[in-house]
């Protein structure tokens, strides 16, 4: 029977859950490895490039601070899980940006037999 | 004499800190010189430095000739904590050496790099050159294996950016460097592995604690010792321009504005050397059972090679300065050769060719550069007839000439035969016929400039070559006058160097016996 | 088997030190060999770096307040064992609790060396400071505290406290607690006091912190000579219009045939 | 010994011992310069990543700052003046030099790892040596608890001296060579001209605004890893790099003429001459007190004797000294280094790519 006002119950319980965020975490980010080797062209392997930046990372830092419990290291890992969140897009904005201003055109455009128009594409991104 | 002790006795705060200011003081009064307004007066500043440092390194070397070991403790750790700075006879020589040969460029440098390096670059030459010089003094004062490592870094790349600039000139000058930044690297990696070995083995990175440590351990019988030992001839080696790891010198000092060359070839090998003959004779004992056949197969061959080789390339080059950096290489051999003895009087010899091997190559290179100051003049023929030209700067030619051939009564004659006298008393007849061809070979090589500059017609429509200022000549004709006088009376170098191998062969190394 | 397992680690460094080497032996675009220059030395820092590590280890910073050690609790049992063992003091093994406390094993020569003359050997507040002291008066069983009087609470409260809490030890409730030395560790490391007084450093073993200081010279070098080289690449394209070693070569040769010529 | 180890370390050895071989055959196989920098950057990366699972903390955040950081951005840097590929090798056959030299050293380590002491052993010369002694006095003598910290500035803080040196020196070297003279000021017209087109269309808009955001943030980064060194990883060095990469970034968003003005190359110049002097003048100034060069001890004034208790400020204050020396060394070296990269007009334009 366990004993649900034990601190020890309580603490498995901790452990486990962040255990499964992490484990999470890190399926995140072996999906988006994935998807860079799979997808067919520079854009679309950067969105699968960034689902590990966002979501995998936010997932493994949420699992480390429930790990760390109420500390300075859970705060650091705030702290850079905000980091992240402010520069990944923004990188990742500027690689597409980079990209098509040099040229490399999308592939879906010419998927669909229509060109994308390249201003729009910008500011989506 | 008492007058001159007094002179160059050192005030005693200044005495208490020589050995760190030896290599601070170049240090940031060449971070100062980034400032210097001129580059004029960056020279000033580093003749100053150069001058205070040759000021401190006698006065080192007196006390460490009164007084035994000066060991220094940076930042107040004993050793093996903290770093050690220690002088013992074998470093206060190396010191003295570099210092003076420091200066002696230092005084040199200001027509040839007001010539060669471009104005605004004038100010942070003078920064590599001290830099460079604090690097090759700390190299040689320094107790603390790791501590070397980043000596001869400070000291290395200070030297590829000084060989660098021969650019404005010549571009051959940047491969050049290149070259010697790969294989300069490599080499301090190699001595860094090495370090690392003998770390693995003996848990501290204090030269002499490392020696008592595998003396007390006998750890020789230890292969990380044994490879420890490997890496870091290779590594020194390497920076000394040893014979089959030579091949970035030549272009190196050929390309180089002539002060870098005179400045490296009198004292970066020679720092490198040093540092080579403290590990092979201090660090490890060449009585370690695995050392003697590393000495007779492997190290006494290689300096033969490179006596015989080298010199052998020099006659056949038709760059002088070329010629003067193949037969550095075979005078790397000469000294090799004392080393590999492994005997006193053959590190006695060897530190004493090294000692004179600075006068006579420093002069020699000071005189080409001197006669290449108002014309490019570096092949041998273009110094047809020269002598008659510039007699004060081709008879200093013509002194370290017979200096480095060996002609008696020149420093360069006593080496060899001491060498000779070192060799033969281990039965080496063989290494007394290679110092004979090697010998009879620098007849050639020296002697075909000479003949050149004495006794050839000057070619029509040939560069003129003019008498060089007062400031050339100066360091020029001190430098063959020491050639000179250290032929008739060698006993200060000599004295210095035996007292030196009686210092690391002799006296146990125990690291309490300081001055501290 | 064991020779292996002992040794892996440097072979596969030597393989990358090598892979490196070869990199700056074989090509003939700078670039490239100062790419494979920084393996090379990148590698000598694994060396190093490996050389300072201890089994079960942890960073050379000394705990004060958790933080570090957490998850090498289970480690540390076995570690404790393992060095008992190797001290090879018989009556250490004859209460658990000094067992586990004696994995202070690599400090055994300073430990026999000083038993004999007792815990005060350096100076006199530095007790709390040297482990294998205090722990060489308990293994003995000779007085446990010995080491109480050093433990003056300025010094418990600085850094030295990693280890100045060895004197702590042998207190009721340690002891007393049945767990392995991990629960130990962990009761430390989380103390919910807070008082830096909860500190068990016996237990606590740290990786050796000077390799990583050389190493840390290394790497600044290295990125100094790498700038220094791709200035004189940046050069070398300007002056040959080429960075290929073997075009370069063949320039500077011609160079010279054409010069010796006119000479 | 082996079962002393975690085994998640054991894990992440050879998992990323693994990688870093993979990444070197890369390397070696790949022709492509942009390729093969990239893939240095990463090896820089996983070895920081090494550095972490074996304790060298400090030694993983300077490997992930320098190694990955400023190296590749030095590379990039070189890359765009020179070339995009590297020539095909030759058939390996050919190639036997470097393999004999490579096959010569390796054979040589492989002689002496037998008898290297055991991987993690307690009782190797190493770790009952020197180093470990730190662990045990530092506490005592200079009282930081990063060991590193107080070994690297202050038993062995002439190393430091002289590795700051090296910084300074190659800053020397890269002005030296390549400059910023005149060159420089027409390649910073040229890049400011072209950013101020690009200011137009707002398309740099979100960069703008997030590195704005930033670089404030990465400054303040850098003075606690400067100041915080003493008690966690970091110190002078990342520290200095840190802050250099906030002026790269203004530098590469806001285009070099504006970072040149904000940070003019003046003062890179200056301020390494600067951080040598700091550190130098630290030590000095402890030689005038009567100690030796660097004996903080005498910082203040020769020591009074007295037991310090929480802190020993002396060592504490003459650290912090020099580390900020070494601050702003690096971090003018490297700033000097990415504008003389930065400032050379390519002669390659990025239509070659």
């Amino acid at each position: 029977m366990v004993d649900l006002t034990s601190p020890e119950f309580w603490e498995s319980v901790r452990m486990m859950v962040a255990a499964g965020v992490i484990l999470l975490g890190a399926l995140f980010v072996l999906v988006g490895s994935v998807g860079v080797l799979r997808f067919p062209d520079f854009y679309t392997r950067m969105h699968a490039a960034s689902v590990t930046d966002t979501l995998g990372a936010t997932l493994v830092l949420g699992g480390m601070m429930i790990l760390a419990g109420w500390s300075i290291n859970s705060f650091k890992l705030l702290m850079t899980w905000l980091f992240l969140f402010i520069t990944s897009p923004a990188a990742s904005n500027a690689a597409a940006h980079a990209a098509l201003v040099a040229g490399l055109e999308p592939l879906l455009g010419k998927w669909n037999g229509e060109k994308v128009e390249k201003p729009e594409l910008a500011k989506e991104g | 004499m008492t007058m001159l002790a007094d002179l160059v006795i050192a005030p005693t705060v200044l005495a208490m800190h020589a050995p760190v200011l030896l290599v601070i003081a170049p240090l940031l009064v060449g971070a100062a010189t980034v400032l210097a307004p001129s580059g004029r007066f960056a020279w000033y500043m580093a003749v100053a430095t150069s001058a205070f440092c040759l000021w401190m390194g006698i006065s080192l070397a007196m006390e460490v000739s009164q007084n035994g070991v000066v060991s220094y403790h940076m930042g107040g750790w004993a050793p093996p904590r903290g770093i050690e700075f220690r002088i013992d006879a074998l470093n206060s020589l190396a010191v003295v050496i570099i210092s003076f040969m420091g200066l002696m460029s230092a005084i040199y440098a200001q027509p040839a790099v007001e010539r060669e390096i471009r104005i605004e670059k004038r100010p942070m030459f003078y920064t590599a050159y001290q830099t460079c010089l604090a690097g090759l003094l700390g190299i040689v004062l320094t107790g603390d294996a790791f501590n070397l490592f980043v000596f001869l870094e400070i000291s290395s790349i200070a030297t590829y950016v000084l060989v660098a600039l021969g650019a404005g000139r010549d571009r051959r000058a940047l491969t050049a460097s290149f070259n010697y930044l790969i294989l300069g690297t490599i080499g301090a990696t190699f001595f860094v592995i090495g370090v690392g070995f003998l770390y693995a083995a003996t848990g501290t990175l204090n030269m002499a604690d490392m020696a008592r440590i595998m003396e007390a351990d006998s750890l020789h019988h230890s292969r990380v010792v044994q490879a420890g030992f490997g890496f870091i001839v290779v590594g020194l080696g390497l920076k000394a321009a040893m014979f089959p790891l030579h091949q970035w010198l030549p272009p190196a000092y050929a390309h180089a504005p002539s002060f870098v060359t005179v400045f490296l070839s009198s004292t970066a090998t020679k720092a490198a050397f040093y540092a080579l003959a403290r590990f092979m004779f201090s660090v490890f004992d060449p009585t370690f059972s695995f050392l003697e056949p590393v000495f007779l197969y492997v190290l006494a061959p290689l300096a033969a090679i490179a006596m015989l080789a080298c010199s052998f390339q020099a006659v056949f080059q038709t760059d002088v300065r070329r010629i003067l950096a193949y037969s550095s290489v075979a005078q790397v051999g000469y000294m090799l050769l004392g080393l590999a003895t492994g005997t006193a009087a053959g590190l006695t010899a060897g530190m004493f060719h090294m000692a004179n091997h600075a006068l006579m190559k420093g002069a020699l290179f000071m005189a080409v550069g001197a006669a290449a100051l108002n014309a490019s003049v570096w092949k041998v023929s273009h110094f047809n007839g020269a002598a008659a030209r510039a007699p004060l700067t081709f008879t200093g030619l013509a002194v370290a000439g017979f200096s480095l051939m060996g002609v008696p009564l020149t420093a360069g004659f006593l080496s060899k035969w001491k060498l000779l006298e070192a060799t033969l008393a281990e039965g080496w007849w063989w290494a007394a016929v290679v110092i004979g061809i090697s010998s009879f070979l620098a007849l050639f090589y020296v002697g075909r400039i000479m003949q050149a500059a004495f006794f050839a017609k000057a070619e029509e429509g040939a560069p003129e070559i003019k008498e060089a200022p007062f400031v050339v000549l100066l360091p020029l004709w001190l430098l063959a006058g020491l050639n000179i006088v250290f032929g008739l009376n060698p006993s200060l170098p000599l004295g210095m160097a035996e007292a030196g191998a009686r210092a690391v062969l002799g006296v146990d190394l125990n690291i309490s016996g300081g001055a501290q | 088997m064991e020779f292996v397992l002992e040794r892996y680690n440097y072979w596969i460094i030597i393989v990358l030190m090598m892979g490196g080497l070869y990199i700056v032996f074989e090509a003939e675009n700078m670039i490239k060999k100062l790419v494979g220059l920084g393996i090379f030395q990148t590698s000598v820092l694994f060396f190093y770096v490996t050389l300072g590590k201890t089994a079960g280890g942890t960073a050379p910073i000394l705990v004060e307040t958790g933080g570090h050690g957490d998850d090498h609790g289970d480690g540390h049992a076995a570690e404790a064992g393992h060095g008992a063992a190797a001290v090879a003091h018989g009556e250490t093994h004859a209460a658990p609790v000094l067992h586990e406390e004696s994995d202070v094993a690599h400090q055994l020569e300073t430990v026999e060396a000083e038993i004999s003359e007792g815990v005060t050997e350096l100076a006199p507040n530095n007790v709390d400071g040297h482990a294998s002291e205090a722990h060489g008066a308990q293994a003995h069983g000779a007085q446990a505290h010995g080491a109480e009087p050093g433990a003056d609470p300025g010094h418990v409260a600085n850094g030295a406290d990693a280890h100045g809490a060895v004197s702590d030890l042998p207190s009721p409730e340690f002891i007393a607690t049945p767990h392995a030395p991990s629960q130990a560790v962990a009761d430390a490391v989380y103390g919910q006091s807070g008082e830096p007084l909860h500190m068990v450093a016996g237990d606590i073993i740290y990786s050796n912190p000077l390799p990583h200081v050389l190493m840390l010279t290394a790497i600044v070098v290295g990125v100094a000579t790498l700038s220094v080289g791709l200035a004189l690449v940046v050069r070398i394209r300007e002056a040959y219009g080429t960075i290929e070693m073997d075009e370069v070569r063949a320039a500077d040769i011609a160079e010279g045939e054409a010069e010796g010529d006119a000479a | 010994m082996e079962e002393q180890f975690v085994p998640s370390v054991l894990i992440a050895n050879i998992a990323l011992m693994s990688m870093l071989g993979v990444i070197t055959i890369a390397i070696i196989r790949m022709t492509s310069l942009f390729g093969i920098v990239m893939l240095s950057g990463v090896y820089s990366l996983v070895s920081a990543a090494w550095f972490q699972a074996m304790d060298a903390v400090d030694v993983s955040f300077t490997e992930a700052a320098v190694g990955a950081g400023i190296s590749t951005a030095l590379y990039l840097g070189a890359m765009l003046l020179t070339v995009r590929k590297a020539k095909p090798t030759k058939g390996i056959l050919k190639r036997w030099a470097p393999l004999l030299v490579v096959i010569g050293t390796g054979s040589a380590l492989l002689y002496a790892s037998v008898d290297l002491p055991a991987f993690g052993s307690l009782d190797s010369p190493v770790n009952t040596g020197v180093g470990m002694q730190y662990m045990e006095v530092s506490p005592k003598e200079v009282g930081t608890p990063n060991v590193v910290t107080a070994v690297l500035a202050s038993y062995r803080g002439f190393d430091t001296f002289g590795e700051t040196v090296v910084v300074f020196i190659a800053g020397v070297a890269v002005i030296l060579l390549i400059g910023f003279g005149e060159r420089a000021l027409a390649a910073s017209n040229w890049r400011g001209r072209e950013d101020d087109d690009a200011q137009g269309d707002d398309s740099h808009l979100i960069l703008r605004v997030v590195s704005k955001l930033l670089i404030p943030l990465i400054v303040l980064y850098a003075f606690y890893v400067h100041f915080h060194g003493e008690y966690s990883p970091g110190g002078g060095f990342q520290a200095g790099v840190i802050f250099a990469v906030a002026i790269m970034l203004y530098s590469l968003i806001f285009g070099l003429k504006a970072a040149m003005t904000a940070f003019p190359p003046v003062w890179a110049r200056v301020g390494a001459a600067m951080g040598v002097a700091i550190y130098g003048l630290v030590g000095v100034i402890c030689m005038l007190n009567g100690g030796r060069f660097l004996d903080y001890d005498y910082i203040f004034g020769p020591p009074s004797g007295e037991a310090h208790g929480h802190h020993n400020w002396p060592q504490i204050t003459g650290i912090i000294g020099v580390e900020v020396g070494v601050v702003v060394a690096v971090a003018c070296v490297m700033i000097t280094a990415f504008y003389a990269f930065a400032g050379r007009t390519p002669e390659i334009r990025d239509e070659d790519w």
